[in-house]
């Protein structure tokens, strides 16, 4: 099995990894980095569950094959909370229940991260069309897309 | 399996000549999923991404150069190229998620084979060539020619795509790129349907109509253009519009759609990207 | 809209915390199965059935054996042999077939290896041959005279004994005369419906942790609705002792009824036991979707008669559920849900077949949704012949207390009428129809369960309380065991921790299935509390000198007259003198879980071109009995509502003409996205059920039981057309759209 | 439950004496052999409202009516 040596930065730290070529991005976060918060719901970027964000970029870690982090800043959600300080989008899920079992949430406050970040006064539309690449089996996304608008307001208000 | 990410054009393919069963890819949007399914891994997985000129998208002398690599979330946030192509942008915008998005590129899109490709309809209405990396050289040749059936291609063994051509719209000439799905998003085309017209005020003088997923690969419909060269758009040519387009639909039935469904939808859509377009065309394009 | 704050003046019960698990899971530390790691761990790949039916002649696991990495391959002549009258036969079966393969991914080898590559390798390898035997795929065929078995081994419940059959339950149910009534109605109404098979769909697949131990003492991590009953399972299935086996629970990633039972667990303990190595089990979307419980399909006739003026005088029904390669209680459950109208006359007969598809699990509410679809199209039609608005038709006819269910038995204290005025007063019923929309209404039933629950309520040093519940928490019922420990002892709900305890930490608890865990978990933790609450007034007694009936526990502190009021946390510091730690532990066989009710309402436009439907508003009311934490009660009503949603319009198993599921993965078996749902208002009715201290009803079925009737009823009234075939997808729409045009 | 009808020739209401749900089961499969068993291999009992998983011993009167129903599970 041919292995390739990696180094990036993950959420603000630099780091170095060996991995199997043919490992996914995801199995690298979770196996090697020991980095759980990314979760495999499917494994063909069909649910979101893995996103992380990729030079910025939003994608599924499950769909990036692990050598192509050589050089690439990663941003997973251990990255999210800047110490204690929780991100809004974490305190407006936390306050909003936003979240049911939780094992969809680490993709989904990515996601948001990124929509508000591109667009930081989204519609209902907006906001429902940036998050369609997450899959929510619990909630009916209605408290989701409560979090996001309540974050979104409060972000443009810091 | 090896992971290879080549920065120029001339190492990718001495990597894809000197081992056999490589295999190029840019967002591994389709090639995860296929590999996760069973298919024999690549000997080397060729990494495209770090070739500046698959990823670079420029517009001058009357023509976009758009690396084959791009992600397509590139074009759709490129307000100069939707503006021009917005139909192109449709169907580039309607591949999978943002995470998608930010992966998939045109030429992933359309190397992948699939009839239902979105970006690729639209691509073809407006005449766009790609420019192919071949053994010896580069050659240049319509996007419509690269697809010949489901998940086959013209390239020969080691080519790949570098870059698309697509020259700038003429006056008075827009496009439009429509779908149905059953979800909104997170979807794959159980029909699409690509428009592109030219308007000298109220007349149509240019037309191409091309169908997605309802047929082996993307399908012309010379039936419906002759209908719309020289007409003034009306109910009942957009009627003759969506006879030409069922009629020009081969679909089979499949765990997407049925032949009846496809056959019907695809009239609907190309009925409605056609009046699209033209709306479109006529606010100038 | 929210519960109305407070109305009984309680001062935790209806706030809204943030949960006590959510700050874990918002940073993506919190440990689902998957997320847990063992020095050592092996990895498995399975071999499954590439036929729907077949007699396995031989498995030839030498070359796989072989292969680099592997340490251990199991199949089906590693399990013991059960009685099939054990409970566990058919579940023991399903984890690894025994010389026939039941349906297309039946499990037939595992493999463990070093590496997750080196175990799907080595599980490539496994040489299997087969004889193939002709599959049973549809109701029809199952019932067809002469039909092949689906499973040999299955003999009709409850029936004298007899040849094998691909009946599992036949159920008939009348009362009054149907026949009579349905004669002398003024209209009677007909129609025929079907479902196909859906997944319940949870996003984290199903995950477990095996470590055999040296000492025979085997430990399992694992996600479930029940670590209790995965312990239960895992000893049945290999003839264990229970106490041998410990089982921790990992948090769970959605379940929804589908995490009830047990699959990768057994095998995973073999494969441990022969390797000697902890061994991690995750299965793929793909084996989720064609080895687990999926809900069964249906087919229905349902027949109701009523008078001019809107009386429903008699239901006529045939119901049949397809329950995959075992047999199960769906069908005669579908009957049993058929309870929300007072119907006099009635004849049910209800069936449950099985079929060569993978065996089926409960999914919330399990069978009501299909029999809702069904009764609620029908009672519409009738709706729109009489020109009677469809929540006064229901209003005239539904059951309160002391109405008979179909099963015979008489309702206890519910609250559908309460449901059905509230949505009649809603904001959204009371607005006009949009230009160019049409709206619909249907209701449903689920009666909730209780079963056996443990609680031991601990009171640390510092005055504050730990809650250990053996109830997997997949809704934010920790939340709700906290605010009901805040209540009870009056203390803050962030002085309280709860924890889902493991098997041998807490008292044994039954799945958190059926909308139980508030209900009967929560029964457990407020008995607990309140004998806390008795040795609190004991210690206060001994502190202050007196008697403990002269004390009081007001808001949380020992109240006696004359004295200081003396807290919660003044007891706790002074345990060591007043006679040791304060700790309570209550275990109940809960019943009189409170029926729920539910109805809902929504807008839809339809492109009659393209059979398209879109939902442009939605509405839920549901009885809660009392909402403990209204925000969990809300999302339980938003999250049952958008799967019925998906269920209703494009959720199905597609299978090929061999039994082949052609949609196994999140690409077409399509759930739906946020951009495909408008906002879920909700409604929460609080007609108390009076066998809880709070009045609770569970919440967590019901809400998927009325999206199908009503979305139906939103489109026949958009279009004309009456869908009667789930989902009602858009070639089912178009196709229906053209033979009405 | 209707399915028990079987054994009982079709009745599906009977009068039965016992001072607990298992009491009555006895008394029911002297009179109908093999719906004891079948009650016990897989029913509930609902009794005043409420339904009871594993009946045996609940105690019932006179009075009590009792719903051999199907057992419930839930999602």
């Amino acid at each position: 099995m041919s292995r390739t040596h990696v180094s990036c930065n993950i959420n603000g730290e630099d780091v170095e990894f060996l991995t199997a070529d043919a490992s996914s991005l995801l199995d690298a976060l979770r196996n090697e980095l020991g980095l759980i918060g990314a979760k495999e719901g499917c494994g063909t970027g069909d649910c979101g569950s893995c996103s992380v964000l990729l030079d910025g970029r939003l994608v599924c870690s499950c769909l990036v094959m692990a050598p192509e982090a050589e050089g690439r800043d990663v941003v997973t959600i251990e990255g999210l909370a800047e110490g204690d300080h929780l991100h809004p989008l974490q305190k407006t899920f936390l306050e909003g229940a936003a979240l049911q079992c939780g094992i969809c949430t680490p993709g989904f406050l990515l996601a948001a991260k990124a929509l508000l970040d591109a667009n930081p006064n989204p519609t209902e539309t907006e906001i429902r069309y940036g998050l369609a690449g997450n899959l929510c089996r619990c909630t009916g996304y209605d408290k989701i897309v409560k979090a996001v608008q309540e974050a979104s307001v409060e972000l443009r208000g810091a | 399996m090896k992971y290879a990410s080549p920065t120029t054009v001339d190492e990718a393919r001495s990597l894809l000549a000197d081992n056999p069963g490589s295999r190029v890819f840019a967002g591994a949007t389709d090639l995860v999923p296929q590999m996760r399914s069973g298919r024999p891994e690549p000997s080397v997985l060729v990494d495209l991404k770090r070739i500046d000129r698959l990823m670079a998208v420029n517009h001058h002398d009357g023509r976009w150069v758009i690396g084959a690599a791009t992600p397509t979330s590139t074009l759709t946030h490129n307000p100069e190229f939707v503006a021009m192509f917005p139909g192109i942008a449709e169907g580039a915008g309607l591949i999978g998620s943002d995470q998608i998005q930010n992966r998939s590129s045109l030429g992933g899109n359309l190397c992948n084979g699939s009839p239902a490709a979105d970006s690729v309809p639209a691509m073809i209405a407006s005449g766009a060539r790609v420019v192919v990396a071949s053994a010896d050289g580069e050659r240049t040749v319509p996007v419509a020619d690269i697809v010949t059936g489901p998940g086959q291609t013209s390239l020969a063994a080691g080519e790949f795509l570098i870059e698309f051509e697509i020259d700038d719209a003429p006056a008075g000439t827009s496009d439009a790129y429509l779908r149905v799905t059953p979800r909104t998003e997170m979807d794959i085309a159980v029909v699409g349907a690509a428009a592109r017209l030219t308007l000298d005020g109220d007349t149509i003088t240019d037309a191409c109509v091309v169908l997605g997923a309802v047929a082996p690969t993307t399908v012309r419909v010379p039936a419906a253009e002759a209908a719309l060269v020289g007409s003034v758009l009306s109910d009942e040519v957009l009627e003759t519009v969506a006879a030409s387009a069922s009629a020009a639909a081969n679909p089979i039935d499949d765990k997407r759609g049925t032949v009846q469904y496809r056959t019907q939808v695809a009239g609907v859509l190309a009925k409605r990207a056609v009046a699209l377009a033209a709306q479109r065309a006529g606010n100038g394009g | 809209m929210t519960a109305t704050e407070n109305p009984t003046g309680y001062k935790w019960i209806g706030t809204r915390p943030v949960r006590h698990d959510g700050y874990e899971k918002v940073v993506g530390k919190a440990r689902f199965a998957a997320d847990l790691d063992l020095t050592g761990q092996l990895y498995t790949a399975y071999v499954r059935s590439p036929h729907a039916h077949a007699r396995v002649l031989s498995i030839d696991t030498a070359a796989a054996e072989a292969m680099p990495g592997v340490k251990a391959i199991v199949t089906g002549a590693d399990f013991p042999d059960l009685d099939p009258l054990d409970p566990n036969y058919d579940v023991s079966i399903n984890v690894m077939a025994r010389g026939t393969a039941l349906y297309h991914g039946h499990a037939i080898a595992a493999v463990a290896a070093l590496t997750k590559a080196e175990a799907r390798a080595a599980a490539a390898a496994v040489a299997v041959s087969y004889d193939v035997l002709p599959a049973v795929l549809t109701i029809d065929e199952a019932m067809a005279e002469g039909a092949p078995l689906a499973n040999e081994e299955n003999y009709q419940k409850f029936a004298p004994p007899g040849d094998p059959t691909n009946i599992s339950t036949h159920t008939p149910l009348e009362r009054g005369d149907a026949a009579e009534a349905l004669a002398g109605a003024d209209i009677v109404i007909e129609r025929e419906f079907d479902a196909a098979h859906v997944h319940q769909g949870y996003i984290e697949p199903h995950a477990c942790v095996v470590d055999a131990g040296l000492d025979g003492k085997a430990n399992v991590w694992c996600s479930s609705q029940g670590h209790f009953m995965i312990r239960a399972v895992t000893a049945g299935i290999l003839g264990r002792e229970t106490s041998r086996i410990k089982v921790t629970p990992a948090e769970i990633g959605g379940g929804f009824g589908g995490k009830t039972t047990v699959y990768l667990e057994p095998v995973a303990l073999l494969l441990s036991e022969k390797s000697g190595r902890p061994v991690k089990s995750v299965m793929t979307r793909e084996e989720v979707l064609r080895a687990t419980g999926p809900a069964p399909g249906c087919k229905m006739r349902v027949k109701i008669g009523a008078t001019k003026d809107g009386e429903l005088v008699a239901l006529d029904a045939w119901m049949a559920y397809s329950l995959g390669a075992f047999g199960d209680f769906a069908g005669m459950v579908g009957a049993m849900s058929v309870a929300s109208y007072k119907f006099p006359n009635l004849k049910l007969e209800a069936w449950g077949v099985l079929t060569n598809t993978p065996k089926t699990a409960a999914y919330r509410a399990p069978s009501a949704p299909h029999a809702a679809f069904a009764i609620e199209s029908v009672i519409d039609e009738i709706a729109i012949e009489l020109d009677m608005d469809p929540i006064d038709l229901r209003l005239k006819n539904a059951a309160v207390e002391g109405d008979l269910t179909a099963m015979g038995m008489p309702h206890p204290r519910i609250g559908f009428v309460e449901c059905l005025e509230a949505l009649k007063a809603s904001p959204h019923y009371q607005s006009p129809v949009p230009e160019g929309a049409s709206r619909g209404v249907a209701a449903g039933f689920w009666f909730n369960i209780g079963e056996q629950s443990s609680a031991t309520v601990n009171l640390n040093e510092d005055g504050t309380a730990t809650v250990l519940t053996g109830s997997p928490d997949i809704g934010g019922s920790r939340a709700s065991m906290a605010l009901m420990t805040a209540e009870e002892l009056g203390i803050d709900v962030y002085a309280i921790t709860p924890v889902v305890a493991d098997t041998e930490a807490v008292g044994f608890t039954d799945v958190t299935e059926g909308s139980r865990a508030t209900f009967a978990t929560g029964k457990a933790v407020v008995e607990a509390c309140r004998e806390l609450i008795g040795e609190l007034k004991i210690r206060a007694a001994t502190i202050h000198g007196v008697e403990p009936d002269q004390v009081e526990w007001i808001d949380g502190a020992a109240h006696v007259e004359g004295k200081d009021p003396l807290s919660l946390a003044q007891i706790t510091e002074q345990a060591k003198r007043t006679g040791g730690p304060l700790t309570a532990t209550a275990s109940l066989n809960a019943a009189g879980a409170g029926p729920s009710f539910a109805v809902h309402c929504a807008d839809v436009t339809v492109d009659e071109e393209t059979g398209q439907v879109t939902i442009i508003r939605y509405t839920a009311v549901q009885d809660a009995g009392t909402a403990i934490h209204p925000s969990y009660v809300e999302g339980q009503m938003q999250g049952g509502s958008v799967q019925g949603i998906g269920w209703a319009l494009n959720e199905e198993y597609i299978y090929n003409a061999d039994g082949v599921m052609q949609n196994a993965g999140f690409l077409d078996y399509r759930i739906p996205v946020a951009s495909d749902i408008p906002m879920i208002e909700t409604i929460i009715v609080e007609v108390p059920n009076p066998s809880h201290p709070y009045g609770v009803r569970g919440v967590g079925e019901t809400g998927i039981v009325p999206p199908m009737g009503t979305l139906g009823n939103a489109i026949r009234r958009a279009t004309g057309v009456r869908m009667t075939s789930m989902p009602m997808s858009p070639p089912k729409v178009l196709a229906r759209l053209s033979e009405n045009n | 439950m209707a399915e028990h009808r079987r054994f009982t020739g079709g009745e599906a209401v009977l009068e039965v004496n016992g001072a607990t749900v298992g009491a009555v089961i006895n008394e029911l499969e002297v009179r109908f052999p093999g719906l004891g068993a079948a009650l016990r291999a897989g029913s509930s009992a609902g009794i005043n409202g409420e339904i009871h998983a594993e009946p045996e011993f609940v105690a019932v009167n006179p009075e009590t009516t009792i719903y051999f129903v199907a057992p419930l599970a839930g999602g």
